[in-house]
């Protein structure tokens, strides 16, 4: 390993250590990282959207002679309106465009994905006779109830309520779920993190002594 | 201070659509009900047969979408209609609103600022336009009082967005003056430095309430977290459901999923668009019986009503 | 006008976003490519309005001698920094600009910012444990719902779960897809319904206070 | 303040820190844990293996190295088992991060076998916004990718000339650590109905139970758990070794065992504290 790696490495490191100082108290040397974290990351944004967006969407297009492209160029050029108070209601047609292309995009897609093919899934077979439709009783009892938990027309009382009441229950239930399932992913990524320092210290040493 | 006056909200103690209170049959949805449900109990007409759609005008396959969406589409509209023609609807108060106050009314007693996290996607999703609601409405709670509410924000497109709501948000208090556009901060794309700045103001500024509305991701316990650190009252809600354990779990109040859109109906300006509320309730109604109807006859090996869900 | 036209707008992309779902046609379906595309230059535009927000924010700081103001000039400098090498250098030929590996830009990228990412994202593990330290406590029923849940799936995503009990995993399995998969999917339309509501409020304008007052 | 009110209030700075030791302690003493295989794993597994040589196979890789721990270990195995077989790769990159991190993988990977790229796999590079390059890619891969990674275009490389859209593939695995995932699914498999797995990291795992049931994706390795189950089938089938160091995710979780037994340990100690404590008075 050379010398130029070690130094950049150690840089690194020193980073890692900076920000987990976090842990103990706020510090100048977590102050740093953050706001050079927060830097570097807006002008390495500025890079990914000049190369993968402007240069190649834009820029060629136009050289090409797909002269349509001038369109999403005037209406970026729209955005800057809001540099001046004066013209800032400019910029409203290019927040219309965007808004409207996500929402639109967006409707069909929700409701086959998150509606229609869900209902699909429940419709499952049900019966008290053996284990899997005692389940998909379970299922459907549990996707009733919980949806009764997001009726907003009814006060939660009485049956109704006491349905929104298990229905809050299996939330709780997926919540602790969705906790534990997580736990492991976030412990992978410290693990990685102890072992760089931990390979990097080695280094340190290998090349101290 | 609350927004929203129980005048605004017609109380009413009907409902509409629910068998216990109105008589089933005069009820005209329950008449288009069981009309649709009639409709359905026809065979399925969708084949999804392999052809080759790329020279046709519409897409065979997909009618029973084209369906539902209009079917939505017109139970909305006609509740909006409704509510806008004065008629009573009853929606329940949503208790996020009231955690919503709370924070935002202890923050102000207590002279320290307020923190309004809008999620990190751009506006061009959902759940960032009903976010950049709440915040109008969160800046004309606070705009009486001289505390700062700080918008630190992930995706360049929402400041133009958020300065505007913040902006008439203090306009709409009488408070013009008290606006100031360095509240408004874009932070960067990039979602831990983003998250690293959003500690910073939480540890640094020391906000009484933190507001976390949006679309958040592997950020939110963090943020939840220093939040609590600092002793905020910390307020969220989001529809991703992965990041909602760590909001009940960090958190003083959660508003789960489509409580967010609904929290978002009420502090609109038109108390009238809650008739949406009143559209989607129905829906989840139909959506129930649906499902009920669709294991009773799919437990009985009738399989035409459940293929009109079906979606290539 | 100020506010029809983009109201206008928004309705009208909207709504041929929807058609295009149920057109099949290759060339309605180029078109609308197209315009996708259009919506990544318009936001490629907007990120302009980002970095002004970022150093006149931080510039007021420095000028005022505001609080931290040192550690503002670190963020700007190192924003500017990264723009000028990955930019400034390649259009003007210089050795060791533009971006990708071998670059400066590309060294900053591996040495700086991606283990100040990976950091602020391991911190998770210790808030993951102290969040669960502290909330999981058996005050009612509903916490205790969340903690047991949580403490048995956590028991069950590691091999312990098998040598207490041989059918452990197959329990967590059921917790996973039946508790779980019906509050999530009880969420999923629920939302979905309230997104697809306000999504419509939105395109038809009559919910348009994103747009600012008049 | 009395001893169990003390255990229920612990500082939040001893649980960092006996985490901290944990991790240390255990990445430098190791021990063997035993493991269990899942079906949704199991069925990603038996996918790949019914693979013929010649098929094409996509993995769309979207994660940037923050999330790597995780999901390395996914994306070498099946890299490996599918060059192993002889199918075909097509990869591409969603995560602005994530690019050259990819690269790496599919350069080391295909060396080791002797594939050629162009030949036996193209990597298509990364482009922004996810959801709209997969529908771009839905009707033909040149319209967001005109060249590969490499600056190569597609209609160059010998294995890219056949290609068109997402009917050329048997399938899609979509490695993921953020919300690319929900585009595949709505897009590439909604859409356009392409058969599709999805490999994610940890927290993700229980959003996507409902997918997998409802038959949208047919397969699920869920975080360091799913890619050790995974290691695990590769291993017994021949494609990785233990001597070559191809085995990450096993090698984490005796990590994994011991954080989360500190962690319940602490759950533990805070309710026995909470119990007593009230108990007094």
């Amino acid at each position: 390993m050379g010398t130029a790696e070690l130094i950049w490495n150690g840089v690194a490191a020193f980073l890692v250590m900076s920000i987990y100082s976090f842990l103990y108290k706020d510090n100048p040397f977590y102050k740093f990282a953050e706001h050079l974290v927060v830097g570097v990351s807006a002008g390495y944004f500025a890079m990914i959207l000049y190369y993968n967006a402007f240069l190649p969407k834009l820029i060629n297009p136009l050289r090409a002679g797909q002269y349509w492209y001038i369109i999403p160029g005037i209406l970026g050029l729209l955005m800057w309106a809001r540099f001046s108070q004066k013209w800032q209601w400019l910029s409203r047609p290019t927040l219309g465009f965007v808004i409207g292309s996500g929402a639109g995009v967006a409707i069909p897609l929700y409701l086959q994905n998150y509606v229609i093919r869900q209902v699909h899934a429940t419709m499952l077979p049900i019966g008290f006779t053996s284990w899997p439709l005692i389940t998909n009783v379970l299922i459907i009892i549990m996707v009733f109830c919980a949806l009764a938990y997001f009726f907003f027309s009814k006060q939660h009382k009485g049956a109704f309520g006491a349905a929104a009441t298990f229905g809050i229950w299996t939330l709780m239930v997926g919540f602790g779920a969705g906790f534990g399932m997580t736990v492991m992913g976030r412990v992978a990524l410290l693990a990685e993190r102890v072992v760089f320092l931990r390979d990097y210290f080695a280094q340190l040493w290998g090349a101290l002594f | 201070m609350p927004i929203i006056s129980s005048a605004e909200l017609q109380i009413q103690s009907n409902n509409e659509f629910f068998p216990s209170n109105t008589n089933v049959k005069s009820n005209p949805f329950f008449k288009v009900l069981f009309l649709f449900l009639c409709f359905l109990l026809i065979d399925s007409p969708l084949s999804f047969a392999a052809e080759d759609l790329s020279e046709s005008w519409f897409n065979p396959n997909r009618l029973n979408m084209l369906i539902f969406l209009i079917l939505f589409f017109a139970v909305i509209i006609y509740f909006i209609q409704r509510a806008k023609k004065g008629k009573s609807l009853f929606i329940r108060r949503i208790a996020g609103l009231d955690a919503i106050e709370e924070a935002v009314g202890r923050a102000t007693e207590m002279g320290r600022p307020v923190l309004f996290v809008p999620g990190i996607e751009d506006v061009n999703q959902i759940q960032t336009v009903a976010a950049m609601i709440i915040l109008g409405n969160v800046a004309k709670m606070v705009a009486d009082y001289d505390t700062p509410l700080f918008v630190p924000i992930c995706r360049p497109f929402v400041v133009p967005v958020a300065e505007e709501r913040v902006k008439e948000g203090y306009a709409a208090a009488g408070r013009p003056d008290a606006y100031n556009r360095d509240n408004v901060r874009y932070i960067s794309d990039e979602q831990f430095a983003y998250a690293a700045g959003v500690q910073g103001i939480m540890l640094r500024d020391r906000p009484m309430a933190n507001l976390m509305f949006g679309s958040f991701f592997a950020e939110s316990l963090m943020l939840a977290e220093t939040g609590f650190l600092t002793g905020a009252i910390q307020v969220a809600g989001t529809a991703n459901i992965h990041q909602l354990p760590f909001f009940v779990v960090a958190c003083d109040y959660t508003i789960i999923g489509e409580e967010l859109f609904a929290t978002s109906a009420y502090l609109s300006k038109e108390p009238k668009l809650l008739g949406s509320l009143k559209g989607s309730d129905l829906a989840k109604a139909i959506i129930i019986g649906i499902l009920a109807l669709g294991a009773i006859l799919e437990t009985l090996g009738i399989t035409q009503f459940t293929r009109w869900f079906f979606i290539e | 006008m100020r506010r029809e036209i983009p109201i206008a707008i928004c309705f009208l992309v909207g709504i041929s976003f929807i058609l295009e779902y149920f057109i099949p046609h290759e060339d309605v379906l180029s078109i609308f490519e197209t315009i996708r595309q259009w919506a990544i230059i318009v936001i490629a535009f907007a990120y302009v309005l980002g970095i002004a927000n970022l150093v006149r924010i931080n510039s007021h700081v420095i000028q005022r001698k505001g609080r931290d103001w040192p550690y503002k000039i670190i963020l700007v400098v190192s924003l500017f920094f990264m723009i000028t090498v990955g930019i400034i250098f390649d259009i003007f030929g210089i050795r060791l600009g533009g971006i990708g590996e071998g670059t400066i830009f590309g060294w900053v990228y591996f040495h700086a910012q991606y283990p100040l990412q990976a950091t602020m994202f391991s911190l998770l593990a210790f808030f993951i444990a102290s969040a669960a330290f502290r909330a999981f406590r058996i005050r009612t029923f509903q916490a205790s719902l969340l903690a047991v849940t949580a403490i048995l799936v956590m028991i069950g995503r590691v091999p312990v779960g098998e040598s207490l009990w041989a059918d452990f995993p197959d329990f967590i399995e059921w917790i996973m897809n039946v508790p779980q998969l019906a509050g999530k999917r009880a969420i999923m339309i629920g939302a979905a319904l309230g997104a697809i509501s306000t999504a419509l409020k939105v395109l038809t304008g009559l919910e348009r206070t994103y747009l600012g007052g008049e | 303040m009395t001893f169990y009110e003390r255990m229920m209030n612990l500082d939040r700075r001893w649980v960092y820190l006996v985490i901290g030791l944990v991790v240390v302690v255990t990445a430098i003493w190791s021990f063997a844990v035993p493991l269990y295989v899942t079906p949704e794993v199991r069925s990603v597994y038996d996918f790949v293996e019914s693979l013929v040589p010649g098929e094409i196979l996509m993995i769309g890789v979207d994660y940037d190295p923050a999330a790597l721990a995780e999901l390395h270990p996914m994306s070498y195995a099946i890299t490996r088992q599918c060059f192993a077989k002889d199918v075909k790769l097509l990869l591409c990159c969603l995560h602005q991060n994530g690019p050259g991190m990819v690269e790496q993988v599919v350069a080391q990977v295909a060396e080791e076998y002797g594939k050629v790229n162009g030949v036996d796999y193209v990597y298509l590079g990364y482009k922004p916004y996810p959801g709209i390059t997969i529908l771009a890619m839905g009707q033909n891969f040149r319209i967001p990718f005109p060249e590969d990674y490499y600056g190569t275009p597609l209609d160059s490389l010998p294995m890219a000339r056949t290609l068109t859209n997402f009917d050329n593939v048997k399938a899609i695995i979509n490695i993921s650590a953020g919300s690319g995932t929900e585009y595949w699914i709505n897009y590439a498999n909604g859409r356009y109905n392409a058969k599709l797995a999805i490999g994610v990291t940890g927290v993700m795992t229980a959003d996507y139970y409902p997918f997998l049931q409802s038959g949208q994706i047919f397969g699920l390795i869920g975080g360091m758990k799913g890619a050790a189950e995974y290691e695990y089938l590769a291993e017994k089938g021949g494609y990785i070794t233990r001597e070559k160091g191809q085995l990450w995710a096993s090698k984490s979780m005796p990590i994994q065992t011991t954080t989360h037994i500190v962690i319940i340990l602490f759950i533990v100690i805070g309710n026995v504290g909470y119990f007593m404590s009230k108990r007094k008075k």
